[in-house]
């Protein structure tokens, strides 16, 4: 039989021509059978979206098509009259977009988009279509699924967003489903269940998919073949298994080796140093933060509960834990962007005024902060020079040639060409972008480097060769980080201790190789089970264990009273982890997990 | 971009930016340019306009020039005289040169609202800033007293402010010019929010930054460009306030002539078909037609954001 | 206007055969109208020969359209100051003597007067059976206490200057009142006829009922907006014709011509003169264009720098190109001024003597070198018809001659506390008053109230007290022409033009009396126009 | 969180309300002269003002007579003009002067707000889902062309074409008053015309640029790969996330009807109340035009609140917070 998409010497260009190098999809053909998964992979501005939408015979604004054919069951869709097009797109193809949290719009109710295009093809009833959202909902998991279709997108949390898009999609039965990279934006605990509910919706569903991601471990999990794209062609094309373990590309490997090894007890932290007993470079204490004015309690949102960490120098300190679990807080409360409410931060044994109108030049010097998103942290309208000139100027009064040069000396720490000086950040790429962005914390040369998710908006390439940077400054300067991700196997790779914020709290702490092995803190375990691995098997697996399967999808709540983990928590004893706070077992030097469970317990591994 | 070969240094580097990102450079349309043109146009008047003139703006045109050799009418009408020789716009209401007068008013009129939008501009955003980075109590205050500016109807301000001072350039410009900041305000004030909360800003003041610094650095350049959309308006905005108050006799005084209030001055020619009226009144059209061509494509260019359209 | 310069003479004639009782108000108006005095135009000659032809006829309901209007219109005679308060007064009030056509005194509440030999002392006998609106009959106390609220240093009226010379008001029976002067004034009964001198209901407070004996009853007022007017039944004489009156105003001129030609309106006053030519080229109006003492001036002030030299008030003078300004401003519709207030209008008053002062570019750069001075400063607004352009038409003249007049225009609102008598150079406007001693002695009298140029000439005050005691008419008029070349020669007042009244008037509207001292017919219409089918 | 949002606004805006009548009070204080003087005008003399003052009341200071007014305001009452009643004791209390000013402007500004906002919609969703096409050129060009030509310039062309030439309308609205029915309709007819021409421009162009604005996010390419027809998106996608902006610029032009249209109502001899507040300054009425300003300030914060209060219900996370 034929195919069910066939894609053939497609050439897709910028409609401004110059613009553009050159065209963003050069000549690809490929085809797609009835049922099966096809992965498109490929780092950012490789084509990958552009080629996938392509099935839906839509191009971005600023592109068009210049050549070849995109054939659906044998009619070219891109020869398709408007209307032809508009009957093919939502019914016979379905697209889920990135981010469902854009996707779906704010003003209308989730059900109504859900159900509109298969009543507006004719296909169902309005009835019906709220019917089979319904059995979508539940397919998918989905709380209350005959209820949810009269909430809003901003009701509902962004794992539940992402599956109620593909309710969407799927509502009208298409033949193709086209998914853009669905589970990027999600935290590791919620990406399981996601990618469940996706591959068996897809499987029962009986549709193809075309599955657009950066991520090998995660096609591993879906598709059955895989194309390599890059630079707007397709480098590799195969079965999940050829690629994942004969790859011939060498694009292909660069890929596979970016897939950082998930952290189990084999793999200690890379370069484990044993903490020196002078004075830490940064030490926090019983801090307690949150937004809010102070006085009126009655508003005020703690986001850290009583924290207290420890950086030796030299060393690096890894936090983790989900969105919304304070850790970007630490980061500000540290740099003194937000002051705490009460305990106190050390810099090398000297407390640190709480706001950072307070601290001297000095202070401010040795602690630098760098943000998240590069694109945000980097002044638009400041050229690189600029950018890495102002703290040389402002800390260390660098004028002139002196200065000059110490930029190009940043700009070589950080892998960069000295003509990148003169650019403005949006004519560099998100890497270079965030590798300015280390740089400018350099310049200062400090004594501690907060890095806040510095490599989670970035492709699993990019981001690993940030973290090899990390390592190579680590060593160079010595300066000690705080290394704040969400991201279990970028920090496991690159901390020296490691600390897990659950809900503002510490839940367990302590060196790296000691976190990552057992016994484990429920938390901890819940997080290393969820880090997705090369294997096509691991998500079964992954989802046989009682701990996840326990915890699916269920909202952080801050607490007060007990633990803030006993919902979630597979092995919680009720009536004492939903009363009393937790008691923190101090299992040797520096190494403590906060739980009602003995150490014993915790050490059995495993609960299943 | 060329297919990666196997060198470290080309991987290294195709990981970041492998693919060249384009440089967004600012764009015109045919509609953009043909709107450059005449602006470069007008701006050419408003510099050479009275050297090319032929008459003075306030001269009464002799009556001998309008003789017609047939007819033995030693003193002819001058005034509404349709385009001719003599005159090739024809003639005002008092048999004035309509050209002459609209070059001159061009400088008049262009150059009134031009400093007036510009002031306007320094004080909104200034305030603006201000009440943006000033903290909670001068935010509300600034803002309270802007509404409360931005609630009283311009014409009757320019009534009263006149009626006071009486009508002079400065007196008008200074009139314009703080009515127009209180619009400014309101959008420099948001664009000041929404910068000041950005990641940039607090990088700057962990870094120890003064707020001082921080403003000139890091809030001002961001401000300038997507608010220059809003300039084009707001000049014809104040054109048209300027010709209103004309209408009043508040305006610009006479002899000299700015455009709206020659179109003001004529009306009594419509009826017998005189251009006088409808010359100026086109070359209004003209600016802001042009003046708006551009600010559609600079806008476009910032993501088609009106900001100006909210008045 | 040519053949204006007869007019006056004939005028003189006239009148006095009319006085004599030589002919009636009828055959005088047709007289007039066959003089072509009022008609300016063809359609107003025809259509006054249609009104003399036709006998008035009764109904309708007349809409008329001022110029000027706000919350300060008035219904308290005393500080009447705008056309339309004029005509709204008109129709609730009467006086006691009336202005009527070519400035001659007809008896209105007052029945007949006499004065004393020296002119000190007037008696006049009210009219019977006169009834107010409201029921209460005229009595000789009504007019003593309106007549009084004229008189005293803390009275507003705005013509209380005419009456100082009045020591009081006494009632000598229920209709016989008697004023007593200190100085005589044979044109006190003249002066009576202003419009001003309403008589109005003892102890008056709120005049906004418009409470008088005038031929229409106030049916509602509304400042600013309207008053509508409905027809007197029991009015004391023969007439009014019309149903009912509308009056309001609409202030922009444009709209207030198209109004009159879209019909929507009746009468409207001052036509600008550009718009003239629009309406004789319509069916169905026409404008009357009636020459008046009315003109704008550009004051000098005496007292200071640079009027106090008598070359610069010269060298102004001669700048006017006053055929031109009558001719391209005006549109005809006025007459060349020559630097005094009396205008051939006064007729018989005006001084036929006195040579024209021309345009004289050479003599005014001459006598302005000679004053030394090469810039000055003019304070303008519109307070005039063509003031404004005047004034422009002079900077552009004085241009060429190397003279830097610089123009400085102000609103309206305000100018005549702030800027008029105060500048050193300023514009001003004054109505026509019914005799020329009184426009005089109102704007040049030694020490006057508004001696707007602080002019002050002894022989000028002596000529005017002179003038009022003075019988015999031909040595009147020659102290009123002497007095007129004393302002040509020596004030500082520049009168490059008097002003035609030009009201826009529908065919439908007849019988509009011909009386110069204010728009329609000094507002006579109200009660002697009507209204064809 | 709605309640808070609102209550926060009207809170706003009456402290707005406050700092208005002073700016008024202060900005009245600097008129040149009076109204006696404005009354007497070219006849006054010293003696015959301080008569006229001294029976107007106007002797005593200003401040004095601002906190009297305000009192007044705040109970309710707006005060005496000295309007018609000349040198006598009467006076005309300005609620009554205003009353039937206020109902002529809200019928104008009303008939016109019913014309211009669904045209102006409708144009400017059409210019914005017809993007870039002829239409929309057109749509834009015409709109700029018309926002560019003074008021009066219009008015002025109306009627000398449809009344003095054709002759089909009166040329000006209301002169005898007592108009009603179709006569009213006909004499409100051009200065409606007139307004909706100047009002619909700026609304259109809103429209077109707050749709345009939504247009370019994610949730709108959504529905395109949906399938919907453009109609649908436009209306059902584009337009709720618009509201915003576009009640914003409709609520600033209706107050602009109610305060700004001084022109208009000259030009058509209409009797409204922006006319009535510029003669009540030309002839220094301070109590009428402290009342007038009064009035129009607290119309635009009115109607701003309203524009607020409809962009906040049109958006569900305030509606419905989590």
């Amino acid at each position: 039989m034929a195919a069910l998409l066939e894609i053939e010497k497609l050439v897709v260009n910028a409609t401004g021509g110059a613009d553009y190098p050159a065209p963003v999809i050069q000549g690809v053909s490929l085809q797609l059978e009835a049922g099966e998964v096809l992965a498109l992979i490929g780092e950012s501005g490789s084509g990958k979206t552009t080629l996938a939408l392509s099935a839906l015979g839509y191009a971005k604004p600023g592109l068009e098509f210049r050549a070849g054919e995109v054939r659906l069951n044998g009619d070219d869709i891109l020869a398709m009259a408007p209307d032809e097009k508009r009957s093919l797109r939502g019914q016979r193809v379905a697209y889920l977009a990135q981010s469902a949290a854009a996707a779906f719009n704010p003003a209308l109710r989730i059900g109504a988009q859900v159900t509109e295009a298969s009543v507006l093809h004719g296909q169902l009833s309005q009835a019906e279509a709220d019917r089979r959202a319904a059995d979508l909902y539940r397919a998918l998991g989905l709380p209350d699924p005959d209820h949810l279709g009269r909430r809003y997108p901003h009701q509902v949390s962004g794992g539940q967003l992402q599956r109620l898009m593909a309710a969407m999609a799927l509502c009208t039965r298409p033949d193709l489903l086209v998914l853009d990279e669905p589970t990027t934006a999600l935290d590791v605990t919620t990406q399981i269940e996601v990618l469940k509910a996706f591959k068996d919706v897809i499987r029962q569903e009986g549709a193809a998919a075309l599955y657009v991601t950066h991520d090998l471990s995660v096609v591993a999990q879906i598709a059955d073949r895989i194309a390599v794209l890059y630079a707007g062609e397709i480098k590799e094309y195969g079965s999940v298994d050829e690629i994942l373990h004969r790859p011939k590309h060498r694009y292909t490997r660069q890929l596979i080796d970016a897939v950082r090894p998930p952290p189990d007890t084999a793999l200690g932290p890379l370069e484990a140093k044993d903490a020196e007993q002078d004075v830490p470079a940064l030490e926090v204490t019983n801090l307690t933060a949150g937004y809010g004015r102070k006085q009126a309690s009655g508003q005020l949102l703690k986001v850290l509960r009583d924290v207290h960490i420890r950086v030796e120098r030299g060393h690096t300190l890894g936090v983790i834990g989900e969105s919304g679990c304070g850790k970007s807080t630490l980061a500000r409360v540290i740099s003194g962007l937000l002051p705490a409410m009460q305990g106190e931060v050390r810099l090398k044994d000297e407390p640190l005024e709480p706001s950072l109108r307070q601290r001297e030049r000095r202070q401010l010097q040795e602690i630098q902060f760098v943000f998240q998103m590069a694109d945000n942290a980097l002044n638009p309208h400041q050229r690189v020079d600029q950018l890495l000139g102002r703290p040389l100027e402002f800390y260390f009064g660098l004028s002139g040639d002196a200065k000059k040069q110490r930029i190009a000396e940043l700009l070589h720490m950080v892998e960069l060409p000295p003509e990148f000086s003169g650019r403005y950040p949006e004519e560099l790429s998100g890497g270079q972008k965030q590798r300015i962005n280390l740089a400018r914390a350099l310049a200062a040369s400090p004594e501690i480097l907060l890095c806040d998710e510095v490599i989670s908006a970035l492709d699993t390439i990019i981001g690993a060769s940030i973290i090899r940077l990390l390592k190579r400054l680590r060593q160079q300067t010595g300066v000690a980080f705080v290394f704040i991700s969400h991201d279990l196997s970028a920090v496991a790779s690159f901390a020296d201790d490691i600390a897990v914020l659950y809900a503002g709290q510490v839940v367990e702490q302590g060196p790296a190789r000691r976190v990552l092995a057992p016994p484990y803190h429920p938390y901890t375990r819940l997080l290393i089970a969820s880090v997705p691995e090369l294997d096509s098997s691991w998500l079964e697996r992954t989802l046989a264990l009682r701990e996840t399967r326990a915890s699916i999808d269920q909202a952080v709540e801050i607490t007060d009273r007990g633990c803030p983990f006993y919902r979630r928590c597979p092995v919680a004893i009720a009536g004492t982890c939903d009363r009393e706070t937790p008691p923190s077992h101090t299992l040797d030097q520096g190494y403590t997990i906060v739980c009602h469970r003995s150490e014993a317990e915790l050490r059995r591994g495993s609960f299943s | 971009m060329s297919p990666p070969v196997d060198s470290p240094s080309d991987i290294s580097h195709s990981q970041d930016g492998s693919r060249e990102r384009p440089i967004r450079r600012l764009r015109f349309s045919t509609a953009g340019k043909t709107g450059i043109a005449v602006i470069l146009f007008w701006s050419a008047m408003v510099l050479v306009g009275p050297w090319i003139a032929p008459y003075h703006e306030a001269e009464f045109l002799d009556e001998a020039l309008f003789i017609v050799p047939g007819l033995d009418d030693p003193y002819p009408a001058t005034d509404f005289q349709p385009p001719g020789a003599v005159a090739w716009l024809g003639t005002d209401y008092l048999g004035r040169d309509t050209l002459s007068r609209l070059l001159y008013g061009a400088r008049t009129t262009i150059g009134i609202s031009l400093i007036a939008t510009l002031l306007a501009y320094l004080i909104g955003i200034t305030l603006g800033i201000a009440a943006a980075a000033g903290g909670r109590v001068l935010d509300s205050s600034l803002s309270r007293l802007n509404d409360a500016v931005l609630s009283m109807p311009t014409i009757m301000l320019g009534l009263v402010v006149i009626s006071a001072y009486g009508s002079s350039l400065p007196v008008l410009i200074a009139l314009t010019s703080v009515i127009y900041a209180s619009s400014v305000f309101r959008i420099a004030r948001a664009f000041g929010l929404d910068i000041m909360v950005s990641d940039f800003v607090d990088a700057a003041r962990v870094r120890g930054e003064g707020l001082g610094w921080i403003i000139r650095h890091e809030v001002l350049p961001g401000m300038i460009l997507p608010m220059a959309s809003d300039f084009g308006l707001r000049f014809v905005y104040i054109i048209l306030f300027l010709s209103g108050l004309s209408f009043l006799g508040l305006g610009v005084q006479p002899p000299q002539s700015d455009w709206g209030g020659m179109v003001r001055e004529n009306l009594a020619g419509l009826p017998y078909g005189a251009i006088a009226p409808l010359v100026p009144a086109l070359a209004i059209a003209t600016l802001t037609v042009a003046i708006n061509l551009v600010v559609d494509d600079i806008s476009a260019h910032h993501g088609g954001k009106l900001a100006g359209e909210i008045i | 206007m040519h053949g204006d310069e007869t007019t006056g003479k004939d005028l003189r004639a006239l009148q006095q055969k009319f006085k004599d009782g030589g002919i009636s108000r009828r055959d005088f108006l047709a007289a007039l109208g066959a003089l072509g005095v009022s008609a300016a135009t063809a359609q107003s000659h025809l259509a006054r020969a249609a009104a003399l032809a036709a006998s008035p006829r009764r109904g309708g309901t007349a809409i008329f359209a001022s110029n000027l209007h706000g919350p300060d219109d008035q219904l308290d005679p005393i500080v009447f100051t705008s056309g339309i308060d004029y005509t709204r007064g008109r129709a609730c009030y009467n006086n006691l003597t009336q202005i009527l056509d070519h400035l001659t005194l007809h008896p209105e509440l007052a029945e007949e007067w006499s004065a004393n030999r020296d002119a000190t002392e007037f008696t006049f006998k009210i009219r019977k059976g006169v009834e107010f609106h409201d029921g209460a009959p005229l009595t000789a106390d009504d007019v003593v206490w309106s007549m009084n609220r004229h008189l005293g240093p803390d009275s507003p009226s705005v013509i209380k200057a005419y009456f100082a010379s009045v020591i009081e008001w006494r009632k000598l029976d229920r209709y016989t009142v008697r004023a007593r002067l200190s100085a005589p004034d044979r044109d006190l009964p003249v002066k009576l006829g202003e419009k001003q001198a309403k008589i109005v209901k003892r102890g008056t407070t709120d005049f906004r009922k418009g409470i008088g004996t005038g031929p229409y009853v106030l049916e509602s007022f509304e400042p600013g907006v309207r008053s509508l007017h409905r027809r007197n039944p029991n009015y004391w004489r023969e007439g009014p014709n019309f149903d009912a009156l509308v009056l309001t105003a609409i202030t922009d001129p444009t709209a207030r011509v198209n109004a009159l030609i879209a019909g929507d309106v009746h009468l409207i006053a001052s036509v600008n003169s550009r718009s003239v030519r629009l309406i004789k080229n319509t069916e169905g109006v026409h404008v009357n264009s009636t020459p008046s003492g009315r003109y704008g001036g550009i004051c000098c002030l005496k007292n200071t720098p640079p009027g106090a030299n008598d070359h610069f008030v010269r060298g102004m003078q001669y700048i006017q190109d006053r055929e031109r300004i009558v001719r391209s401003i005006l549109k005809g519709h006025g007459q060349v001024g020559n630097d005094h207030p009396i205008s051939p209008a006064y007729g018989a008053d005006h001084c036929t003597e006195l040579p024209q002062r021309p345009y004289d570019p050479d003599q005014a750069k001459w006598h302005l070198q000679q004053a030394g001075i090469s810039s000055a400063e003019l304070f303008v607004a519109p307070v005039a018809a063509g003031i404004v352009e005047t004034c422009l038409l002079m900077q552009a003249n004085l241009k060429k001659i190397g003279f830097d007049l610089a123009i400085r225009q102000v609103p309206t609102d305000g100018y005549w506390g702030a800027v008029w008598m105060k500048e050193p150079m300023n514009v001003v406007s004054w109505n026509m008053r019914p005799t020329a001693n009184a426009m005089l002695a109102i704007q040049f009298a030694p020490g006057a109230a508004w001696n707007d140029t602080y002019w002050n000439n002894p022989r000028f005050g002596e000529l005017l007290r002179m003038q009022l005691a003075e019988t015999d008419p031909a040595r009147r008029y020659g102290m009123l022409c002497e007095m007129q070349r004393l302002v040509h020669e020596g004030s500082g007042m520049v009168i490059p033009y008097h002003l035609n009244i030009l009201d826009g008037v529908s065919d439908r509207i007849h019988g509009i009396p011909v009386v110069p001292l204010g728009a329609t017919g000094a507002h006579e219409w109200v009660e002697f126009a009507w209204m064809s089918e | 969180m709605l309640i808070r949002a609102v209550l926060h606004r009207i809170a706003t805006g009456l402290v707005t309300l406050v700092v208005v009548s002073v700016l008024i009070f202060l900005g009245t204080s600097v008129l040149p002269g009076d109204v006696a003087s404005i009354i007497l005008g070219q006849m006054a003399t010293p003696e015959s003002l301080a008569a006229l003052r001294s029976t107007l009341g106007l002797d005593q200071p200003a401040y004095l007579r601002y906190f009297m007014w305000l009192g007044d305001l705040l109970s309710g009452d707006l005060g005496i003009s000295k309007a018609g009643s000349g040198a006598g004791t009467g006076g005309t209390p300005i609620s009554e002067m205003i009353a039937p000013r206020l109902a002529n402007t809200v019928h104008l500004a009303g008939a016109v707000a019913l014309i211009a906002v669904p045209l102006s919609l409708g144009l400017g969703l059409a210019a914005a889902a017809r993007a870039g096409t002829r239409l929309d050129r057109s749509i834009t060009l015409t709109t700029l062309g018309l926002v560019s030509v003074p008021e009066f310039l219009v008015a002025t062309a109306l009627v000398l074409v449809v009344a003095v030439y054709l002759g089909w309308l009166p040329a000006t609205a209301y002169v005898s008053g007592t108009e009603t029915g179709t006569a009213l309709l006909k004499a409100l007819a051009l200065p409606t015309l007139t307004l909706v021409v100047v009002a619909s421009s700026q609304i259109i162009r809103m429209t077109r640029a707050s749709v345009l604005n939504v247009m370019s996010s994610p949730y709108i390419e959504m529905a395109v790969l949906k399938g919907l027809p453009r109609r649908r998106i436009v209306l059902r996608h584009a337009l709720p996330n618009a509201v915003g902006p576009i009640v914003n610029v409709i609520a600033l032009n209706l107050a602009y009807l109610v305060s700004g249209v001084v022109i208009v109502e000259t030009i058509f001899a209409y009797p409204g109340l922006a006319k009535l507040m510029v003669d009540a300054v030309q002839t220094r009425d301070l109590p009428l035009v402290q009342a007038c300003a009064m009035i129009f300030c607290s119309a635009y914060i009115v109607l701003v609140f309203i524009a607020d209060l409809a962009s906040i219900l049109s958006n569900p996370r305030l509606r419905y917070p989590r």
